[in-house]
């Protein structure tokens, strides 16, 4: 079973299969397939049926241009050693996913850190709207790129303030 | 003058009395009981130190005769004293018995066997007594959980009796007197050897030596507290009495071991008894029921006191004595301690209990004055008789044995600890929130006997004359001893002076504990976790299997279990056997066996 | 909040009478043998290594790391330090003995140093917690760890080390400070209960 | 009687100074094995009395008793042991059980107080010491039995006085020497059989719970049980000593050996040591009490 389909293989395969919609080859150990919304759930079960066994993480990248949250699973097959990516873009401001712990039970944990940094909602997992890490938090999820960090550190943390002992010359300017 | 058998009767009759007075009314049944026990102990005490007993016998048919000994007499006076202990708990554990007036029968029943066991002067006595013993003994263990226990204490006792059954038999054909001393004293050769070891199966059978160990944990665990205390402080002390009727009395001469200058068999009891402290060490340390680690632990002292006996010099067999009276109370007050604990808990299990000295302060204090004793640790009378024991182990230079008794000795340390740290100590449970102390009328008992074994080891001279006049009847010279030192074999130990270093040492320490700046209290559940926050006590308190590590290393059953579990096996199958080919339906088969029976008996004497 | 700050950050000065033979012969002692609570809540803790290895030596001074905060006198925040990590610190504060000392590394505990910006990390530990001693450098090298236990060792011999007495005084300014940055010190959730 | 305890109370103050002052020295003989200065030689007073300088936490009353019978049974056990061959507070009651049985009371103590903290790493602590003891306990008290077998007496003065004349045990027992300075390595808790202290796995173990006054205590019982162990040892292999001076110096070598071995080798794991004492040390210890009592 070693290596019996390189990476390009497993492209073409998944291209035949899927409606990618675009795919590239990362490393040769890691490839990136982005897939609508619908296919997510039928990729990951077609992949780990092929050997995928392990989801190595589920993060989310917010595009505040374009207005849209792209969740990627990454997925690892110990036999055949290569990386896959699959990727989806979900709308940004009401973001709700369907679970996918059906097919890798594992992923609880990483909806409900996606929830609580980003705010999305995975439907069909209860727990994932449970705070994981961040104890007490009491804002907007913070990792939004629409969250102002240096706001929020003056607010709540006390700051050390500096009498400016002496001006250098350009400030006398 | 103290007429003995006028006890006897007035035990039995006060069991009776008890039994009626308890059918209206359990507490009174059970003052009865205290009473009465109380009245035979002092009066056992009281005359039987003044050696002014008498034992002529009217009412009893004229089988039964008493002799007085020193040897009838310190037994006499200890078991009753454990039974008199035992029975304050009576009328609180009175309500928790299925049948409580038939109890308080049974207990005085036992009481007057015991004191007829040890002043019978011959074996028919003997042997009517021990059986009477075993009876109503037999009955009172059920009043707890299930009856099995009671039904494998039953067998291993019948094979304990039945085997000292024969030796009777056996002696009274060979001598035609059935009287203990003239007998024992006459015995030699292989008859010796033989009733040496017939004597020696019965009061293995009630000792729990090695073979016959199986039913200590099961009776002692099942049984309710106050029954489980009397069996091992007072019936328990049979089998050591019958140990010393067989291996002093009769000392059969054979081929001496000459490495260890002992005579062959009594190395092989040695062994017997050494191998009973190796497992009932190590059983007990794994054990989870603090009652069942009890029981082990009193198969372990048990076998303790076997070893004193094989050896045999005088400094042994004192010290086999001094442990006897030690161990009779220091195991006494941990089965007491303990019953407190399942009284006000209903469980004795150590996995779910913890912190219970903070509800009952006094008991943990008698709970750890007795296991002190029981590890044989110097302030308390454990050590006098573990020190006398290891003296005479060495001065035979028994190497094997003495490291049984080592490992018996550090291995106490290890089983009497788990209770104390797992149940006593550790986090307050908040499900036992509401446990109180224990009531005054339980506390007298635990106090009085914790007060006695410090006594028996600050000051031991005190309690040897006891002893030392049964040396002498057995015709030993008596332990040396100058004021209150005791001189061994290989050296002299003061423990009045050991007692008063240890306590200087302590009261030095205590002014500079008071001298340096005053801690800060802070409750149970401030404790370092790493920084983390834990809020529930159970996750915080350590006590299910104590210790992992050594118990992951001997996890199998000890080989006897299996025996036992298949000789079981093939009874199950031969009855089985018996009942298919006997006990048809068809009424003809059953009649042509008892017509071929009968034939058969009759073909004897016809031909 | 302003109305109960402590007037100077740095404690006045006991005159040696006002503190009596007794602490004058203890101060002689804590000062020769303090003992670090090993608790490395940020990135410059990596330098204690070095402090302790041949050329700089940490027990000559009768320094010496210890496992628990019953049995530590000083309390090392070595670098960064986040919101959770203050929870466990003013826990694990208030479990050490008296009299103890804090001494905190780097420029993050000063003014929140290059994570000034960041929600998760505090910018001033003063507020927070008593502190005694500072060590400047973003990554104090061994020389400076060593200056900064000297400059406690020689706090403890003038009387100025009283950092705890100042949290014991102050508890109530000290705790709303942290509610006000913490939330909730004691957590219960889910996975504490 | 009141002499003597004056006396005994003087030889654990000796006791106490001797060991602080050794372990202090081997602090600076390791950091020199190690290629740095190390603390100041008074480095071990300084610690105890800067512990008790603090004011620590207590959780109750058992936790404070605990500590104080530790320590006390410890000193009593000091007070009992001679010095040299005409030092010693009782002469003749030297008995070596009463070493053996009054150093369990110290134990004991300390597992009451520590489990009575409340704190689990304390209780797992003191089941591991417990289980340590068992395991070296048991050869080392076989090997003193063949001692106090041959020589005939269980006081230490005796067991000297008859080294004197024929020979240390350190060579007419080479077995029994092996076992005793194993189980020596047991009895101080060094590097190897540390199971019970651990600041790794269970910080500290027993001590977890105590600081300030407690800590500085049972840091004093600490350095008082190991001059009572190395004593014994010195008194019953090496032959003990009739001056001050030659106590002095077996006692340095003896624990110098001890510590800097115990630098060499990492922690083993507690049912390792269980294994190991009882699969090679027992044997070998028994080998020799038979080889000596039964030829």
């Amino acid at each position: 079973m070693m290596n019996s389909m390189s990476n390009i293989e497993l492209v073409k395969d998944l291209k035949a299969r899927y409606k990618i919609i675009n795919a590239d080859v990362v490393r040769d150990t890691q490839i990136a397939v982005d897939v609508t919304n619908g296919d997510v759930h039928s990729v990951l079960a077609y992949l780990k049926s092929q050997g995928w066994r392990q989801l190595s993480i589920l993060t989310n990248i917010d595009w505040i241009d374009d207005g849209e949250y792209q969740l990627v699973y990454i997925i690892f097959n110990w036999d055949n050693p290569i990386w896959v990516q699959v990727r989806t873009r979900i709308d940004r401001d009401n973001a709700k996913f369907p679970t996918i712990t059906s097919v890798y039970p594992g992923a609880k944990y990483y909806e409900r850190d996606v929830h609580e940094f980003f705010g999305v909602e995975f439907e069909g997992n209860p727990e994932a709207l449970q705070q994981l890490f961040l104890e007490g938090w009491d804002d907007m999820p913070p990792l939004r790129k629409d969250f102002d960090a240096k706001a929020y550190s003056d607010k709540k943390y006390s700051k050390r303030e500096y009498t400016t002992d002496f001006n250098t010359k350009e400030d006398e300017k | 003058m103290l007429n003995l058998e006028l006890v006897v009767l007035a035990t039995l009759l006060g069991g009776v009395v008890a039994y009626l007075l308890s059918m209206i009314n359990k507490r009174v049944g059970s003052a009865v009981t205290i009473l009465v026990s109380g009245a035979v102990f002092s009066l056992l005490a009281y005359y039987g130190f003044g050696n002014s007993i008498d034992q002529t016998v009217e009412l009893i048919p004229n089988f039964v005769m008493f002799k007085v000994t020193a040897l009838g007499t310190f037994f006499a006076v200890l078991v009753s004293f454990v039974f008199f202990m035992v029975s304050f708990f009576n009328p609180f554990f009175a309500e928790r018995y299925k049948y409580p007036n038939a109890f308080n029968l049974l207990y005085l029943m036992t009481l007057a066997g015991v004191v007829g066991v040890f002043y019978a002067s011959n074996f028919i006595t003997l042997f009517v007594f021990f059986e009477l013993v075993v009876w109503t003994s037999m009955f009172l263990i059920p009043m707890g959980k299930g009856t099995k226990a009671s039904i494998t204490y039953f067998v291993f006792s019948t094979v304990g009796s039945f085997a000292m059954l024969y030796a009777i038999i056996f002696m009274a054909v060979g001598f035609g007197t059935t009287d203990i001393d003239t007998v024992l004293a006459g015995l030699t050769g292989t008859a010796a050897l033989i009733v040496y070891g017939l004597l020696l199966v019965a009061s293995f059978a009630k000792l729990g030596a090695y073979p016959f160990m199986v039913w200590l944990p099961k009776v002692l665990g099942n049984a309710p507290d106050p029954v489980s205390a009397v069996f091992s402080g007072g019936i328990e002390k049979m089998g050591a009495f019958i140990a010393v009727l067989a291996m002093i009395k009769i000392s059969p001469a054979s081929a001496m071991f000459e490495a260890v200058g002992l005579p062959v068999q009594n190395y092989i009891v040695g062994v017997i008894a050494a191998v009973t402290i190796i497992v009932g060490t190590m059983m007990a340390i794994r054990q989870d029921d603090a009652k069942k680690l009890l029981a082990y632990s009193s198969a372990a002292n048990g076998g303790y006191i076997l070893l004193a006996f094989t050896i045999g010099n005088s400094v042994a067999i004192t010290g086999g004595f001094f442990h006897i009276f030690a161990h009779a109370l220091a195991s006494t007050a941990a089965f007491l301690a303990i019953g407190v604990v399942t009284y006000r808990t209903k469980t004795s299990k150590i996995s779910e209990l913890g912190g219970m000295i903070h509800h009952m302060p006094i008991t943990y204090v008698v709970y750890l004055a007795a296991i002190i004793s029981m590890a044989g640790i110097p302030p308390m009378g454990g050590f006098i008789s573990k020190w006398l024991i290891f003296q005479a182990l060495i001065q035979n230079n028994l190497v094997f044995l003495a490291t049984a008794a080592f490992i018996g000795s550090i291995g106490s340390f290890l089983y009497v600890f788990r209770p104390l740290a797992a149940l006593f100590l550790g986090q307050k449970l908040p499900k036992y929130k509401d446990v109180k102390e224990a009531p005054l009328l339980m506390l007298i008992p635990m106090i009085i006997l914790t007060l006695l074994s410090v006594v028996a080891g600050v000051f031991p001279t005190l309690f040897l004359p006891m002893i030392n006049n049964i040396m002498t009847e057995l015709g030993f010279q008596t332990l040396m001893t100058s004021g209150f030192q005791i001189i061994g074999f290989n050296g002299t130990l003061d423990p009045a002076l050991v007692a008063a270093v240890f306590g200087t040492g302590v009261l030095v320490v205590f002014i500079l504990f008071m001298i340096f700046p005053k801690s800060r209290k802070v409750g149970l559940m401030d404790t370092y976790t790493g920084g983390e926050f834990i809020y529930t006590e159970e996750l915080l308190h350590y006590s299910a299997d104590f210790y992992a590590p050594l118990e992951r290393l001997y996890r199998k059953e000890p080989f006897v279990n299996k025996i036992y579990d298949s000789i079981r096996i093939k009874v199950e199958e031969l009855g089985a056997f018996v009942r298919y080919f006997f006990f048809t339906n068809k009424p003809e088969v059953t009649v042509f066996w008892i017509v071929a029976i009968l034939l058969f008996i009759v073909w004897g004497d016809i031909i | 909040m302003e109305e109960i700050r402590i007037k100077n950050a740095f404690p006045t000065q006991e005159t040696a009478e006002q503190r009596g033979t007794w602490t004058e012969l203890g101060d002689y002692f804590r000062r020769q043998s303090i003992w670090m609570l090993m608790y490395c809540t940020g990135c410059c803790a990596i330098e204690l290594p070095q402090a302790m290895t041949t050329v700089y030596d940490m027990e000559r001074l009768g320094m010496g790391p210890m496992a628990t905060p019953r049995q530590a006198d000083v309390l090392l925040i070595t670098g960064y330090l986040s919101l959770k990590t203050l929870r466990r610190l003013i826990y694990s504060y208030e479990q050490m003995s008296e009299p103890k000392y804090i001494a905190a590394f780097g420029p993050c505990v000063l003014n929140g140093g290059i994570y000034h910006d960041s929600h998760a990390v505090l910018n001033r530990l003063d507020d927070y917690l008593p502190v005694d001693v500072y060590v400047g450098g973003c990554m104090p090298n061994p020389e400076s760890v060593m200056n900064g236990f000297v400059d406690l060792m020689n706090l403890i011999k003038d009387g100025k080390a009283t950092g705890w007495k100042r949290y014991r005084d102050n508890h109530e300014w000290y705790r709303a400070n942290q509610i006000a940055a913490v939330g909730e010190v004691f957590v219960h959730d889910e996975f504490h209960e | 009687m009141i002499l003597g305890i004056l006396a005994g109370l003087g030889i654990a103050l000796f006791g106490f100074t001797l060991q602080s002052s050794v372990a202090g020295i081997n602090r600076k003989v390791v950091a020199r094995v190690q290629k740095r200065y190390g603390p100041p030689w008074y480095q071990e007073f300084l610690d105890i009395f800067k512990g008790l300088s603090k004011r620590g936490v207590t959780h109750g009353w058992i936790f404070d008793f605990g500590v104080i019978m530790a320590v006390g049974g410890i000193i009593a056990t000091a007070m009992f042991m001679p010095i040299t061959s005409n030092i010693a507070a009782f002469s003749g009651l030297d008995n070596f059980f009463i070493f053996v049985y009054l150093l369990a009371v110290g134990m004991l103590g300390m597992a009451m107080s520590a489990s009575g903290s409340g704190n689990p790493l304390a209780s797992i602590g003191v089941m591991r010491a417990l289980t340590q003891m068992f395991a070296y306990e048991v050869p080392f008290l076989v090997i003193v039995m063949t001692i106090i077998k041959v020589t005939g007496t269980s006081s230490l003065v005796e067991i000297m006085a008859y080294q004197g004349q024929n020979g240390w045990f350190m060579w007419t027992m080479p077995l029994g020497f092996v076992v005793a300075s194993i189980s020596l390595l047991g009895m101080l808790g060094k590097k190897p059989f540390e199971t019970f202290i651990a600041p790794a796995e269970l910080a500290s173990g027993p001590m977890v719970e105590y600081g300030g006054k407690h800590l500085g205590l049972l840091f004093i019982m600490m350095e008082i049980s190991h001059f009572i162990e190395v004593s014994l040892f010195v008194h019953l292999f090496l032959g003990g000593a009739t001056t001050i001076v030659g106590y002095l110096i077996k006692y340095f070598l003896v624990y110098t050996a001890a510590n800097l071995y115990s630098y060499l080798n990492g922690r083993f794991k507690i049912d390792q040591v269980v294994v190991f004492f009882y699969k090679w040390i027992l044997p070998l210890a028994v080998l020799q009490a038979v080889w000596v009592l039964w030829r």
